[in-house]
């Protein structure tokens, strides 16, 4: 496949969102519109991934040696992919829960305009690619927060957009010391740094990586970044789930395994003060927001605290430093992706039928809501890890990343112990919730749930499918880890 | 000598004379007039600058009849002819944008006053970038100075005196200085012409004599035009100035009359002082932390700004420290770069105010925050460039601003070590810090109002001049964002022009 | 691959008639039906599982989780002692819950997860590797939860809770050392004797001291080990009896054997032997023992009572491994056994009486023994044996306990063992029996004219009947059972 | 030094009153002490320029019977940027003048500081 091809998946739902903005459809129509551009979209992303155009496309030529570009390497495709597969299925549940809204239009104009973003994310050939679509996704998806317009939403917004702007602003300088302290800004796995440039300036170097770790890793709400998140979860659903689950914070993720594997290199950072430093704060991020998940009784902001760990849980892989910790990130990013996507669909659909928003205010909706709660424990199994589904394959390479590089740096080890104490905090937010739902206590009100059941087949689908996918991925991801293998060691 | 070597001795007589014809003219006839001066100009240094990129080095031109190093003259090279470029058009969009409210805002009878102004102006302006010759600098900065508070006072109200007072004042005490660093300088080289005192300069520096008065030469210049373009913390005046003259006026302030003060340092620096001598002095050093200082106070400040001129005004102070930041670095590069800003900030700053007054004309003529929700939906245009102009001073890539971010922060990991931490983390504090006031602004005017307010129904339609305008500067941000490699050519070949 | 094909039908068997059930809940007409459905799956599951046992040794992969990680499962003499016990208890329980489960709500869904977690133990006591076993371990977890709080009363459902926390965080810990083994090249598949003393496991030996202990305290939660008790008195009395009854007899004995393949099956006896760990082990196990029985000499309700004498008796059997010899791994292999036939009996019975007369308190149970009289000598049988009164299989099995413990001559501990054992003993004597003494002489207040048959049908007493015969049978003719013992035994050492 | 001193007679007193007139500027708070101060700062840089130009000895540049020996006459240009300067200077005050008057017809008041709060009650009274 010739590389401009590559435009395509990155454009068209920027000016398919444009275009609908103008066209002032009906509802119906839009979304027929929205779901065959998505479609379509999806399609031409995921025939690129498999016929991968090897050439780079440039479109702007910044200054000298900064441009504009994009190219399709095994990581970018991993994430494409994921964001591909994904996006469809968020579409069609949000038509259905945006159904009851006001402003759908703009919204949808939003929605799809943040596909394309995404896109450009995962195929961005250099950093300073990386970082225009970085800054963009902050902008178009800002909107999608304070949708609601509330002053809650509003005020979440603002919040989101500061720490993302700043993150960026930090990650900035990264930008800056790689287009001069590296051999090329174009990522290349192993690292861009010219050792002899930077010569004494190591301790610098280690310095702004942990600066542009911090600053990539606001989107990926790292302590002591994470406040936006949570907030932000204000959000209608399908932003919360899509966008909080997979588009931003993982692009978050995203950028962090670019900014380490593939500019400064894994071999620059191992061992020293900042791999430490990097460690520790997955690390506190992973504690933080397990406890805190199981500290908050709102359904969705559980989720979001649950987002924050689980996030860190990829950050974690990352700063093992080794092929086998971006195996671990890779597989945590698109087993999370998927289940929490499922998790905050099936939060969304109680919302969207009962308008409930609390956790103990759940006994017994599992039996109004079958599907979706069947979805919704299954996810959230996986969330805790438990074998048989995907979380513990993801979970599970984390640690043995971990303990690999637990042989040079016993400190690693602590990342385990880490692991397996949210996993049990996991177990604890995540399994009230479902126990709740499925077995409500005997003195609990039933009428207040009369008239509650599914959704329409909208919303259903995607939930079955992710609940299928979970479990699917879970018993078998043989093919899978072997693809995500080869990404993680560079030769995809 | 070619026919255009002369354009630029042509623009800078142009503008005097449209200004004196305009003395009898009646407000729209001046109007007509400048605005085909000011788009000549703009045409004669687009070819003039057309002609010095061809020709590959500069040339002085001679203006009178007395030959150096007695006589007066111009000098064009790139720098100057682009930066003339640039501000020729910037003001005709500033005009162009605030037209509306020139004739709104000032008395019927004073119009053609108005334009006179910006044709004295414009014709400062272009002398300034064009002189050769320090001392008629100096005359033009005082002509500038007087234009300037002229356009700021023209409005007549209370508040708009008062600023035009405290600018007064605060620009006469930055001539002041700058005066007496000339004569002072005159002294000890005895030109006025800028290469026959550079070369006594080099002459005095090699035979290492008036050291200390050369010390204080340097720094009553510096001193003076920093007070002149408002560096902190000598900005006191600019949040009145630009907050309370009519719209055209402080766009132009904002975005040209300041950055012109900086050009001659910058010239002085170069053409006069020679840079290696600068940087022994460590006068940069100064210019950088008290750059370093601005960039965050102006920020802070204008994120207690209650009302949306003031908080562009104090942008404005935290812009003007990114460009002594920039000359602060000593590095060449670093020079290119605070050039490069000051032209990406005179397209900026017009567009934030000629948008600004666009959604506040959208909000009843009230300007604080809350009046402003939903200003973007009732002028779209003016949202859509408020919009624009404030990602732009974030430094979203594609925008100019993001490339004098970037150029910013290069050129310091290329000079002294101890500067190239502070400079990165106060760019990127800051930059966070611009979030906060812009980004709160935008997400405020793109928030729609909750229920049927006052505004119900209210559709503001720019005029056609206003929205070419505003067009324009968009255009330009995006080309400064994105073509921005031969702009950077330029701005390094310019320099090297002026060693 | 016939036996992959069998063993998949074995597990899937009850697992999709479980899934059958749970979705046609409240569907079925005629109970009559439904309770021959289950009988039929349980007697097909068992027959499988019977063939299976027959075939003889076998160990294949079953799938691929990841390039790395895959599911193996395994036969040999541990699988098929826990398969059949197992397989043995669910059908007697599940004939007993035909009864039982008519007093109480919602039975279909219960006896859906007893189905599946029956699948689910199958596969956990075929798992050949580390992985497959934490896989069924936390499945067994999961799935038996709805079992705790099947009657979904606010404590039921707070118990199921403390339930679950506690089996998850141990398994948890558990997980930690699989992560650690599997990380420095062990954990491929379970070999008798173990295999961390090869020269291919890098790990070092301090940390896999460390890890191995993890993996004990981890599973042993599941066995009730102290400090990991807690869950077990609150979680067992609240399910329904014949629920309660598969818990403390076969749910409890999974962690037992999580424990034997990581100790005798991966670690090895010799690399533990003599470390701070087993001390350690055999400390946690004692105080366990001890601290079991005196909180059932104190508990006043039968069930809570049955359940503390649980948390004592698994850790009988714990204690045996920590032995590290063949007369503990027999005493252990013999007990588990006994226990399991024993404990099922015991809360079996115990149900009876709730079922037909509703009284949970010791205290209320006087002159219970004229009204059901087989009940209760079903349950001073049983009693007597798990007291270890000879010629009763509980002194078989306690006599190797203590044979083994004097044979490692390990200071303090060699004698130690025997005489908290004795003492365990005097106290599960002191709780059992006053139980029966209170059933049968209820004294001379007790009004003899009020007394009515209430026993109850046969649903309920075969199943009882049988463990008892089971459990009289096993202690007078120990022979060639403790000889099939003694061989495991031999050759995991 | 002191011989230095002397000769630099009419520097010095032009620092001295460039200070004077600077602070005056600066510091006072009555606009028309303020335009004096500009003039004095000004005319301390004329009187500058002028003493630089001044050649012991020598008339001023003005054609004496034709004779055009430069070493007859002082430097010329000090007294021509003076003139520039003054013109400067006095439209400059013009200006600030102008200014004085339109903010004392406004306020009633030359004392800046009043004017800022009289301006501020009348802020506050629309």
């Amino acid at each position: 496949m010739s590389s401009v091809w590559l435009i395509i998946p990155v454009v068209l739902p920027i000016l398919g969102g444009a275009l609908l903005s103008l066209l002032r459809l009906p509802d119906k129509k839009r979304n027929l519109f929205l779901e065959i551009l998505v479609l379509v979209n999806s399609a031409i992303a995921i025939a690129c991934i498999c016929n991968r155009p090897t050439e780079e496309l440039i479109l702007f030529q910044l200054t000298g040696n900064l441009d504009f570009a994009l190219r399709l390497d095994g990581l970018g495709s991993v994430f494409a992919c994921l964001v591909a597969i994904l996006w469809p299925l968020a579409t069609l549940y949000a038509f259905e829960y945006m159904r009851h809204e006001e402003r759908t239009t703009s919204f949808f104009v939003f929605y799809t305009m943040t596909y394309g973003v995404t896109m450009g994310i995962a195929l961005a050939e250099n950093l300073v690619t990386m970082y225009l679509f970085y800054e963009l996704l902050t902008l178009v998806s800002v909107y999608l927060v304070m949708h609601p317009m509330t002053k809650k939403a509003i005020r979440a917004s603002r919040t989101y957009l500061y720490y993302s702007i700043g993150g960026a602003a930090f990650a900035f300088i990264s930008l800056i010391f790689i287009i001069v302290l590296g051999n090329t800004t174009d990522f290349t796995y192993g690292g861009v740094l010219n050792l002899v440039k930077i010569g004494g300036n190591t301790q610098i170097m280690l310095f702004v990586y942990l600066m542009a770790f911090w600053g990539f890793g606001v989107k990926a709400a790292v302590f002591p970044f994470q406040g936006w998140l949570p907030k932000a979860s204000v959000a209608p659903t399908p932003v919360t789930a899509l966008l909080h689950a997979v588009a931003v914070v993982k692009s978050g993720a995203f950028a962090v395994m670019r900014l380490t594997y593939y500019c400064f290199g894994a071999d620059f950072i191992r061992g020293t003060w900042a791999h430490f430093l990097v460690m520790s704060i997955a690390m506190i991020s992973i504690i933080y927001g397990s406890t805190m998940a199981v500290k908050e009784t709102h359904f969705k902001r559980r989720l979001a605290f649950s987002t924050i760990s689980n996030l860190s849980y990829i950050l974690l892989g990352v700063t093992m430093m080794s092929p086998l910790g971006l195996l671990a990130g890779l597989s945590h990013l698109v087993f999370h992706a998927i289940m929490k996507i499922g998790s905050f669909f099936s939060a969304g659909a109680v919302l969207h039928q009962s308008h409930k928003e609390y956790v103990d205010e759940l006994d017994g909706i599992a039996y109004r809501m079958p599907v979706v709660f069947t979805a919704f424990t299954v996810c959230g199994l996986s969330l805790i890890g438990i074998p048989g589904f995907a979380g513990f394959i993801s979970k599970w390479n984390i640690a043995a990343a971990a303990m690999e590089a637990g042989r040079d740096i016993p400190y690693a080890y602590a990342a385990v112990g880490v692991l397996l104490y949210s996993a049990l905090m996991t177990a604890v937010y995540i399994l009230t919730a479902a126990v709740r739902a499925w077995f409500p206590d005997q003195g609990s009100d039933a009428d207040a749930l009369k008239g509650v059941q599914d959704p329409n087949w909208e919303m259903k689908l995607p939930l079955i499918l992710f609940m299928v996918t979970v479990i699917v991925l879970g018993l078998g991801s043989e093919p899978l880890m072997e693809i995500l293998r080869t990404v993680a060691e560079g030769s995809f | 000598m070619s026919f255009v070597q002369n354009f630029p001795c042509f623009s800078i007589v142009l503008c005097m004379v449209a200004g004196i014809l305009s003395t009898p003219m009646k407000g729209k006839q001046a109007k007509n007039l400048t605005l085909v001066v000011v788009t000549l100009v703009a045409l004669m240094s687009i070819a003039t600058l057309g002609y010095v990129i061809g020709t590959g080095e500069s040339y002085t031109y001679m203006m009178g009849r007395f030959p150096a190093p007695w006589g007066n003259e111009i000098r064009v090279g790139i720098l100057e002819a682009l930066t003339a470029t640039v501000f020729a058009l910037v003001m005709l969009f500033s005009l162009l944008g605030g037209m509306d409210h020139v004739f709104k805002d000032i008395n019927e009878s004073k119009i053609n006053l108005y334009f006179i102004l910006v044709d004295l102006l414009l014709s400062s302006l272009l002398a300034i970038i064009y002189t050769n010759d320090l001392f008629t600098g100096y005359v033009f900065v005082e002509i500038n100075t007087i234009a300037a508070c002229g356009m700021i006072m023209i409005r007549e109200s209370g508040r708009s005196l008062i600023a035009a007072t405290r600018y007064m004042v605060m620009s006469l005490i930055g001539s002041g200085l700058f005066l007496i660093s000339l004569a002072m300088l005159y002294d000890i080289t005895g030109h006025l012409l800028m290469e026959d005192a550079h070369e006594a300069m080099i002459r005095l520096t090699q035979s290492g004599q008036y050291e200390i008065p050369l010390l204080v030469i340097i720094s009553l210049l510096t001193v003076g035009l920093a007070i002149k373009s408002g560096l902190y913390p000598f900005h006191s005046w600019m949040p009145d100035a630009y907050g309370y003259s009519t719209i055209s006026s402080s766009s132009i302030l904002s975005s040209l009359v300041s950055k012109s003060y900086i050009i001659l340092l910058i010239k002085i620096f170069y053409r006069v002082i020679g840079f290696d001598t600068i940087i022994t002095s460590k006068i940069v050093n100064v210019l950088f932390v008290f750059g370093l200082i601005g960039m965050i106070m102006g920020s802070v400040s204008a994120i207690m700004a209650k009302d949306i001129y003031k908080m562009i005004a104090y942008s404005s102070v935290a812009q003007i420290g990114y460009v002594y930041m920039g000359i602060g670095l000593a590095t060449e590069a670093g020079m290119a770069a605070a050039i490069f800003h000051i032209l990406t900030h005179a397209i900026t700053k017009s567009l934030l105010f000629l948008s600004a007054k666009g959604l506040n004309d959208a909000s009843g003529r009230k300007r604080v925050y809350p009046a402003l929700q939903g200003a973007a939906f009732r002028n779209p245009l003016a949202g859509a460039a408020f919009a624009v102009g404030s990602l732009s001073m974030v430094g979203i890539p594609m925008l100019a601003g993001f490339i004098s971010k970037i150029l910013f922060a290069t050129s310091a990991l290329g000079s002294d070590p101890k500067k190239v931490l502070p400079t990165l983390i106060v760019l990127s504090v800051s930059t966070i810090l611009n979030a906060v006031y812009f980004l709160h602004t935008v997400v405020r005017i793109y928030t729609p109002v909750g229920e049927p307010g006052e505004f119900k129904g209210v559709r503001i339609h720019m005029a056609v001049g206003a929205a070419a305008a505003l067009f324009c500067l968009i255009a330009l941000n995006f080309v400064l964002g994105l073509y921005s490699q031969p702009i950077t050519d330029l701005i390094q070949q310019g320099i090297q022009m002026f060693a | 691959m016939t036996v992959a094909y069998l063993l998949g039908a074995a597990i899937l068997l009850p697992i999709l008639a479980g899934f059958l059930l749970l979705f046609t809940q409240g569907k079925w007409k005629n109970r009559t039906v439904k309770c021959l459905f289950l009988f039929l799956v349980f007697v097909i599951t068992t027959i499988f599982s019977v063939k299976l046992m027959l075939v003889g040794d076998y160990q294949f992969p079953l799938w691929k989780l990841t390039d790395t990680l895959e599911v193996l499962v395994r036969m040999d003499h541990l699988t098929r002692l826990f398969l059949g016990m197992t397989v043995a208890a669910w059908t007697l329980g599940g004939v007993f819950a035909f009864e039982y489960m008519k007093h109480e709500q919602k039975e279909d869904r219960y006896f859906g997860f007893y189905l599946i977690v029956l699948g689910v133990l199958i596969a956990l006591d075929h798992a050949g590797n580390l992985v497959t076993l934490y896989l069924f371990f936390e499945l067994m977890t999961l799935t038996s939860l709805p079992l705790v709080l099947h009657n979904l009363s606010h404590e039921a459902v707070m118990a199921g809770l403390k339930y679950l926390f506690y089996s998850v965080a141990g398994a948890f810990a558990a997980l930690f050392g699989i992560f650690y083994l599997y990380s420095h090249g062990a954990g491929s598949m379970f070999a008798e004797g173990g295999y961390l003393a090869d020269i291919s496991y890098t790990g070092s030996q301090g940390m896999t001291l460390l890890v191995l202990f993890l993996m004990i305290l981890g599973f042993g939660t599941k066995a009730g080990m102290f400090p990991m008790h807690g869950w077990l008195p609150t979680a067992h009395p609240v399910a329904p009896a014949p629920a309660s009854a598969v818990l403390s007899g076969i749910i409890t004995k999974s962690g037992v054997l999580a424990i034997i393949r990581v100790v005798f099956y991966t670690a090895g006896a010799d690399y533990l032997r003599g470390t701070w760990v087993q001390y350690a082990w055999m400390t946690l196990t004692l105080i366990t023992v001890f601290m079991g029985s005196m909180m059932a000499y104190k508990e006043q309700v039968l069930k809570k009572r049955l359940a503390y004498s649980t948390v004592s008796q698994v850790s009988y059997i714990l204690f045996g491994l920590s032995l590290l010899n063949v007369s503990g791994i027999v005493g252990a292999l013999s007990h588990f056994v006994f226990h399991s036939v024993v404990k099922n009996c015991l809360f079996l019975c115990a149900g009876a009486v709730i079922y037909k007369t509703g009284k949970t308190m010791v205290k209320d149970l006087k002159g219970i023994g004229k009204e059901m009289p087989i009940t209760m000598w079903c349950f001073t049988l049983v009693s007597v044996t798990l007291v270890g009164i000879p010629p009763t299989s509980g002194f078989v099995s306690k006599w190797y306990l203590a044979t083994g413990s004097l044979e490692t001559g390990m200071t303090g501990y060699a004698w130690a063992g025997p005489i908290i054992l004795l003492l365990s003993a005097m106290l599960t004597a002191g709780y059992l029996l006053p139980v029966s003494i209170l059933a049968f002489f209820p004294g001379h207040q007790y009004d003899y004219e009020q007394v009515q048959k209430r026993e109850p049908n046969l649903l309920m007493l075969v199943p009882m009947g049988l463990f008892t015969i089971a459990a009289v049978v096993f202690g007078i003719f120990p022979g060639t059972f403790m000889n099939y013992l003694q061989k495991i035994a031999m050759t995991v050492l | 030094m002191g011989p230095n001193l002397w000769v630099n007679v009419e520097e010095i007193a032009a620092v001295i009153l460039f200070g004077v007139g600077f602070t005056t500027l600066l510091l006072h708070k009555n606009m028309i002490k303020k335009i004096i101060g500009l003039n004095i700062m000004d005319t301390a840089v004329y009187l500058f320029l002028a003493a630089m130009g001044y050649i012991d000895g020598r008339v001023a540049p003005i054609l004496v019977n034709g004779n055009t020996d430069v070493n007859l006459y002082i430097n010329p240009i000090p007294s021509g940027l003076v003139l520039t300067g003054i013109v400067v200077s006095v439209s400059v005050t013009a200006l600030m003048l102008s200014l004085t008057i339109r903010l004392y017809r406004k306020y009633r008041s030359l004392d800046i500081d009043e004017i800022l709060i009289r301006m501020q009650r009348e802020e506050l009274k629309k």
